[in-house]
């Protein structure tokens, strides 16, 4: 079962993995947190459904995603 | 002892030469020489003169102000380094292409028919070898066995006829006077 | 359970200070996932631009110099001439290369150097605040072009990858974009060719990536790569536009 | 003694680089220097060293910051207008402190002027000559021999104090001929140590990075002042000038370069007519001898600085005098050349009767 980390510190909140990246769109910015740039990190919303294909790594600039499996 | 010259004509008539042989041959007879040339803005046609300086001591200035020899191959020329060669001075001259007299009374003027010369030789131009035969003999500069090696220096191409050629002008030359 | 994507080794610990959004980082990400694969990380050099990614030497993992602007192919050419058991990458926004270094470029390809260029196409000029480049579209507004580029008064768009293909030199030119994860993979795939033709000293290979700057291009990253792909693809097709090694074959 | 050879300038200098352990060099063509990059190409490829015709100067001194980082010795040469264009360059790599070799061949000037022997990039070559504070070590060779042995100091120096230096040379003296010895075993490059900061890929250290620029704060002024204290050691240690005929002269000639060999006659015609004059002629035009000027000028009355230009060290002549002295010039600009006869009247003019 792969697992994705969001690291929020690194992340920009640039949302580029939340808009139609992954396949099965459980990528969003969070609402409600900030992290210490003053951005909204992006996060899974249901990690059983993530498949592990890297794009939303691959889109990723920082990069600030790291998928394990 | 250290003798100033200046060698002045125009492109291809083998001026530049001429400087960088007599330089060989002070270096040869182990003196202190340095060979300057100045072009003018074309590489061929135009005037051409160099200096020359050759010395038992080391060579302050390589510019030539005031030659003690100007070996001269053109009518311009003349004009232009007759006036400037040192009082007591020795001034040689290619009769065959200068019709125009030296005026100065305080030097040695020597007038070769330097082209007609080189052509009964076989080559107009090894004037400027005829030239320097003379030049050496009058000044008793350099040795003439001194240029034929220095020449050989200068045209480390040239084929063994050309350079036979070549010694036979500065021969002649040599025995002109 | 293992790691299988993450920051590569290639890349230094040192967080980048682009904007968010911003296509630097994902070529960034590709380069220095490239310096580990082909293990070549302890004998590269690579060369920081002037621009926003004047920064990259302290990004790559590896030996950088910083050169003046656009002049990054004429440093390569001294480095790989004089070392070319190294490989040597030139890292170029686009007024580094298309602008100030049109010359060094040009020759550097012509010569043909066993060198490998990554061509970074965002239009724009990021770094001094979102002037005309010499990518810029036809209309395209710009703080120096503040109506839309004028193309009968500020000229037009150079594209780089069709100008160096006019020349015999270039052993590889391709033009790729980092928009989505497709075109990201593909980018991976050319700049691994790139770096593998040095490798096997084929020569000249460069990568221009079409890139986004959201900040320039006063957009939100997700328009930016919306309008990367709709409009800035449109004006400069993506494909291989030199491969030698085809011929060979 | 090793056999002399007669050599023009240009070529006494590219056999100098050369056993100098350069095996790089990068230029783009310009009279009165062409015979450099002609005999390069010939004598690298010779060697298994690099040359590269450029498309540009530009492009030729960022060739030489990329093989200088590189850790090898390198080299370009140019004439006054393609010196100008390298300038962006040189403050690069002053910036970076890579050591470089650039050869100047100095022509008339400004803009195209012409391709007559000057010396109106002084200026230039000692005040840094590009954008920023530094400074750029710089001799001047006087003969053919000088132009073979210089480049070897040049890298020497360069090296010890990580700094490019420069050779100010003119057109005389680059198509001069001279006799030249080979007076010093050629340097094997491989035998050169490899430099602690070259890069070469990071295998088994830390990474390296060549880099101009710091932009945290106050950083930039830290690298600056710590360059300024390398200037000052460079200032110290390394003033090199010839005297002769100083220690009873009544006039000093100052001159480098081929002024220095026209003035070296003149002050021989001078003393030859009982005139008590001396020269300094100066090797190293950045750092300054202003040592050997300071201590002159409290014995000296007069001094006389020749040059080809319109006047530019004669600046540093002042300062170095703390104008002490009564300090004449003169100047032949625009590709004029002072003969012995014209410096020995001037020294007629300024000592009169004194003799």
């Amino acid at each position: 079962m792969p697992e994705v980390k969001i690291l929020e510190e690194v992340c920009k909140g640039c949302g580029l993995c939340c808009d139609n990246v992954c396949p099965e769109n459980i990528l969003i910015l969070t609402p409600d947190r900030i992290n210490s740039n003053g951005y909204h990190p992006a996060m899974v919303t249901d990690m059983k459904k993530c498949t592990g294909c890297g794009y939303c790594f691959k889109i990723c600039p920082e990069p600030a995603i790291e998928i394990y499996k | 002892m250290t003798k100033e010259i200046i060698i002045s004509g125009f492109g291809g008539q083998g001026i530049v030469s001429s400087g960088i042989i007599l330089a060989y041959a002070g270096l040869i007879e182990d003196k202190h020489v340095t060979f300057f040339p100045s072009y003018g803005a074309e590489m061929r046609g135009g005037t051409a003169n160099c200096s020359v300086v050759v010395s038992g001591e080391p060579v302050a200035s390589p510019i030539v102000a005031n030659p003690d020899i100007v070996v001269i191959m053109n009518e311009p020329s003349l004009t232009r380094f007759e006036p400037t060669i040192k009082p007591g001075g020795m001034l040689l001259y290619n009769k065959t292409l200068i019709k125009s007299q030296p005026q100065r009374k305080d030097i040695a003027v020597v007038s070769i028919e330097a082209n007609v010369i080189a052509e009964e030789l076989g080559q107009a131009r090894i004037a400027n070898m005829v030239m320097l035969g003379v030049m050496i003999k009058k000044t008793k500069l350099l040795n003439l066995e001194t240029l034929k090696k220095a020449q050989r220096k200068r045209f480390v191409k040239a084929n063994d006829e050309q350079l036979a050629l070549n010694d036979k002008a500065l021969e002649k030359g040599y025995g002109l006077l | 359970m293992k790691m299988i994507f993450g920051r590569p080794l290639g890349l230094t610990e040192t967080l980048q200070r682009y904007c968010p959004g911003c296509g630097h980082g994902i070529v960034h990400r590709i380069i220095g996932e490239l310096l580990v694969k082909l293990d070549i990380r302890e004998r590269t050099i690579g060369i920081a631009p002037v621009g926003c990614s004047v920064f990259a030497d302290e990004y790559f993992n590896c030996d950088m110099i910083q050169p003046p602007h656009g002049r990054g192919p004429a440093i390569a050419t001294g480095l790989k001439r004089t070392r070319p058991e190294c490989i040597v990458f030139s890292y170029q926004g686009d007024g580094d290369l298309a602008a100030m270094g049109t010359a060094e470029i040009i020759h550097a390809a012509a010569r043909s150097e066993n060198i490998t260029v990554i061509f970074i196409n965002n239009a724009i000029f990021g770094m001094t605040g979102g002037q005309m480049a010499p990518t810029t579209l036809p209309g395209m507004k710009s703080t120096t072009s503040v109506k839309g580029r004028d193309i009968g008064k500020q000229g037009f768009p150079i594209k780089v990858c069709e100008m160096l293909a006019s020349l015999d030199g270039p052993y590889y030119l391709e033009r790729c974009a980092v928009d989505t994860p497709r075109n990201v993979i593909r980018t991976e795939k050319a700049l691994k060719t790139a770096f593998a033709n040095q490798i096997s000293n084929k020569g000249f290979s460069m990568v221009e990536i079409l890139s986004m700057c959201p900040t320039g291009w006063g957009q939100t990253p997700v328009q930016a790569k919306k309008w990367l792909g709709e409009v800035m693809a449109e004006y400069y097709p993506l494909g291989v536009f030199r491969d030698l090694s085809k011929e060979e074959k | 003694m090793a056999e002399k050879k007669l050599m023009y300038g240009n070529h006494a200098m590219v056999e100098g680089v050369i056993a100098a352990g350069c095996r790089f060099f990068a230029g783009y063509p310009i009279t009165p220097q062409n015979e450099i990059p002609e005999l390069m190409s010939i004598r690298m490829n010779e060697i298994g060293g690099v040359f590269v015709q450029t498309e540009s100067e530009i492009s030729a001194i960022n060739m030489l910051f990329g093989a200088a980082a590189a850790g090898k010795r390198a080299m370009t040469s140019s004439s006054s207008p393609g010196i100008s264009l390298m300038q962006e360059g040189i403050s690069y790599i002053a910036g970076a402190d890579i050591p470089v070799l650039v050869v100047n061949v100095v022509r008339g000037g400004p803009g195209l002027g012409n391709i007559a022997p000057s010396q109106s990039d002084y200026y230039q070559a000692t005040r840094g000559g590009g954008h920023g504070d530094y400074f750029t070590i710089t001799l001047a060779p006087n003969s053919a021999q000088d132009l073979y042995e210089f480049p070897r100091l040049a890298f020497e120096l360069a090296e010890k104090y990580r700094n490019p230096a420069l050779i100010l040379a003119d057109g005389l003296l680059g198509q001069m001929m001279e006799p030249v010895e080979f007076s010093s075993k050629p340097i094997d490059p491989k035998s050169l140590p490899e430099k602690e900061w070259a890069l070469c890929g990071c295998k088994g250290r830390e990474r390296r990075v060549v880099r101009s620029y710091d932009l945290k704060a106050g950083k930039l002024e830290v690298l600056n002042l710590r360059r300024a204290e390398k200037y000052a050691k460079i200032i110290n240690k390394e003033q090199r000038f010839k005297t002769e005929y100083c220690d009873d002269a009544d006039l000093v000639i100052v001159a480098y370069g081929t002024c220095s060999r026209v003035s070296d006659a003149a002050v021989k015609m001078a003393r030859d007519k009982g005139f008590k004059v001396g020269l300094l002629r100066l090797i190293t035009l950045w750092p300054f001898p202003m040592d050997v000027l300071g201590d002159m000028a409290k014995k000296v009355d007069n001094f006389l600085v020749v040059e080809m230009s319109n006047g530019q060290m004669i600046d540093d002549v002042k300062l170095a005098t703390e104008c002490r002295s009564r300090i004449y010039f003169h100047g032949r600009p625009g590709g004029g050349v002072p003969t012995p006869p014209e410096i020995y009247k001037r020294i007629e003019e300024v000592l009169g009767g004194a003799r």
